[in-house]
């Protein structure tokens, strides 16, 4: 499983803060992405950022491991 | 003592975040401090809550980060910043970063550089909790 | 509640006076702070105390006025500024700037504009005790 | 009696921190000046500013007042 996790806006426009993706050998972070982008395109449209298991990433070609913790964010506004 | 980056719930004293600051060295001539609190307006709209999401372990690794960065980029003896989560009520403090340099400028600039950084690098996201509604807030950049 | 612009012989709290120049107004998003402490260490000398001695009146007066000129200058909501008089241990605290702003930017700039001024255009002179004897300091310009 | 203050390191070179001038009408800042600097002329070796009565006084020609309050001052270092 790779747990996807959502938080703030992007979390209120999924409706949930965090969804399970089936795992299978070499999937990419794209293949994640588009998937949940169908089911969840309002959410989509404010993402900026992804992050892979706390770390910034920004090739969405990136082949991931099982039980990865992936992250899709809208631009911060914290302070 | 408290650790030098935090992100937490409750209020924090600028004092005691100042005094564990200074217990690092004699030699801080210069100790700038910046505070951030919850404005009862925004955009038109009176707010009488804040109410913080963050991606937690990510939000206090980059915070680390930046303590790290700053410490090295402006040669400070030690920083410190604490963000609260949750819900924040109209005129609370919600973030305190502190600089502390053998003389003022680079701590003035240290801060100034570090909510800076902050803004744009750590994954928490505010929601302001007004009368006609809720709404999160977009940052203008 | 204290004055907004001080100079007296005994310690000051930052929660004391950031607290004082919150109640101004809940509008205030960004509250910054430059406190000024003895340093134990100047020009490779050990300084184990520091003694300030004031032209008072006209050193309040010269407080005042930038205090007035900085809200005017950055369109603050408030301003603080306190400096200790009398003998100060290596460590201790000398002078605190406090600037309160709807926002960040002009918080930050004027904390470093009002201690650059005071420095400049107060009356206040420090000389540092050492165990090879008292030197008054002469300012860098 | 015009009243002239000295602090810091200025007071220390006059080894006084007040001393008295005596009043005539029609007395300059300059003469006050100059009658001090030829007993304390290492004092004076550092003065930068004047003050009377509490204000910056940049015109040495200004005529004083019985009473006046003149400080001759060096750099200033608080902060």
């Amino acid at each position: 499983m790779i747990k996807v996790l959502f938080f703030g806006p992007v979390a209120e426009r999924v409706g949930a803060s965090e969804v399970q993706v089936p795992f299978r050998t070499g999937i990419l972070l794209q293949e994640v992405r588009a998937q949940l982008q169908e089911s969840h395109p309002a959410a989509f449209e404010i993402v900026c950022f992804t992050a892979v298991n706390g770390e910034h990433a920004l090739d969405m070609s990136l082949p991931l491991a099982d039980h990865s913790e992936v992250v899709f964010m809208s631009k911060f506004s914290g302070g | 003592m408290k650790d030098a980056v935090r992100i937490q719930r409750e209020d924090f004293s600028q004092d005691e975040e100042v005094g564990a600051l200074r217990t690092g060295s004699k030699r801080m001539g210069g100790i700038a401090t910046f505070t951030g609190c919850a404005r009862d307006f925004s955009e038109g709209r009176e707010v009488t809550q804040i109410s913080f999401d963050a991606y937690g372990n990510m939000a206090l690794a980059e915070m680390r980060k930046l303590r790290v960065e700053a410490i090295a980029k402006f040669e400070l003896l030690d920083a410190r910043i604490v963000h609260r989560v949750g819900v924040v009520g109209a005129g609370e403090q919600i973030v305190f970063i502190a600089a502390g340099a053998a003389h003022r400028a680079p701590a003035l600039q240290a801060c100034h550089w570090l909510i800076d950084e902050l803004k744009q690098r750590v994954p928490i996201w505010k929601k302001e909790i007004t009368a006609q509604g809720d709404e999160w807030v977009t940052p203008h950049p």
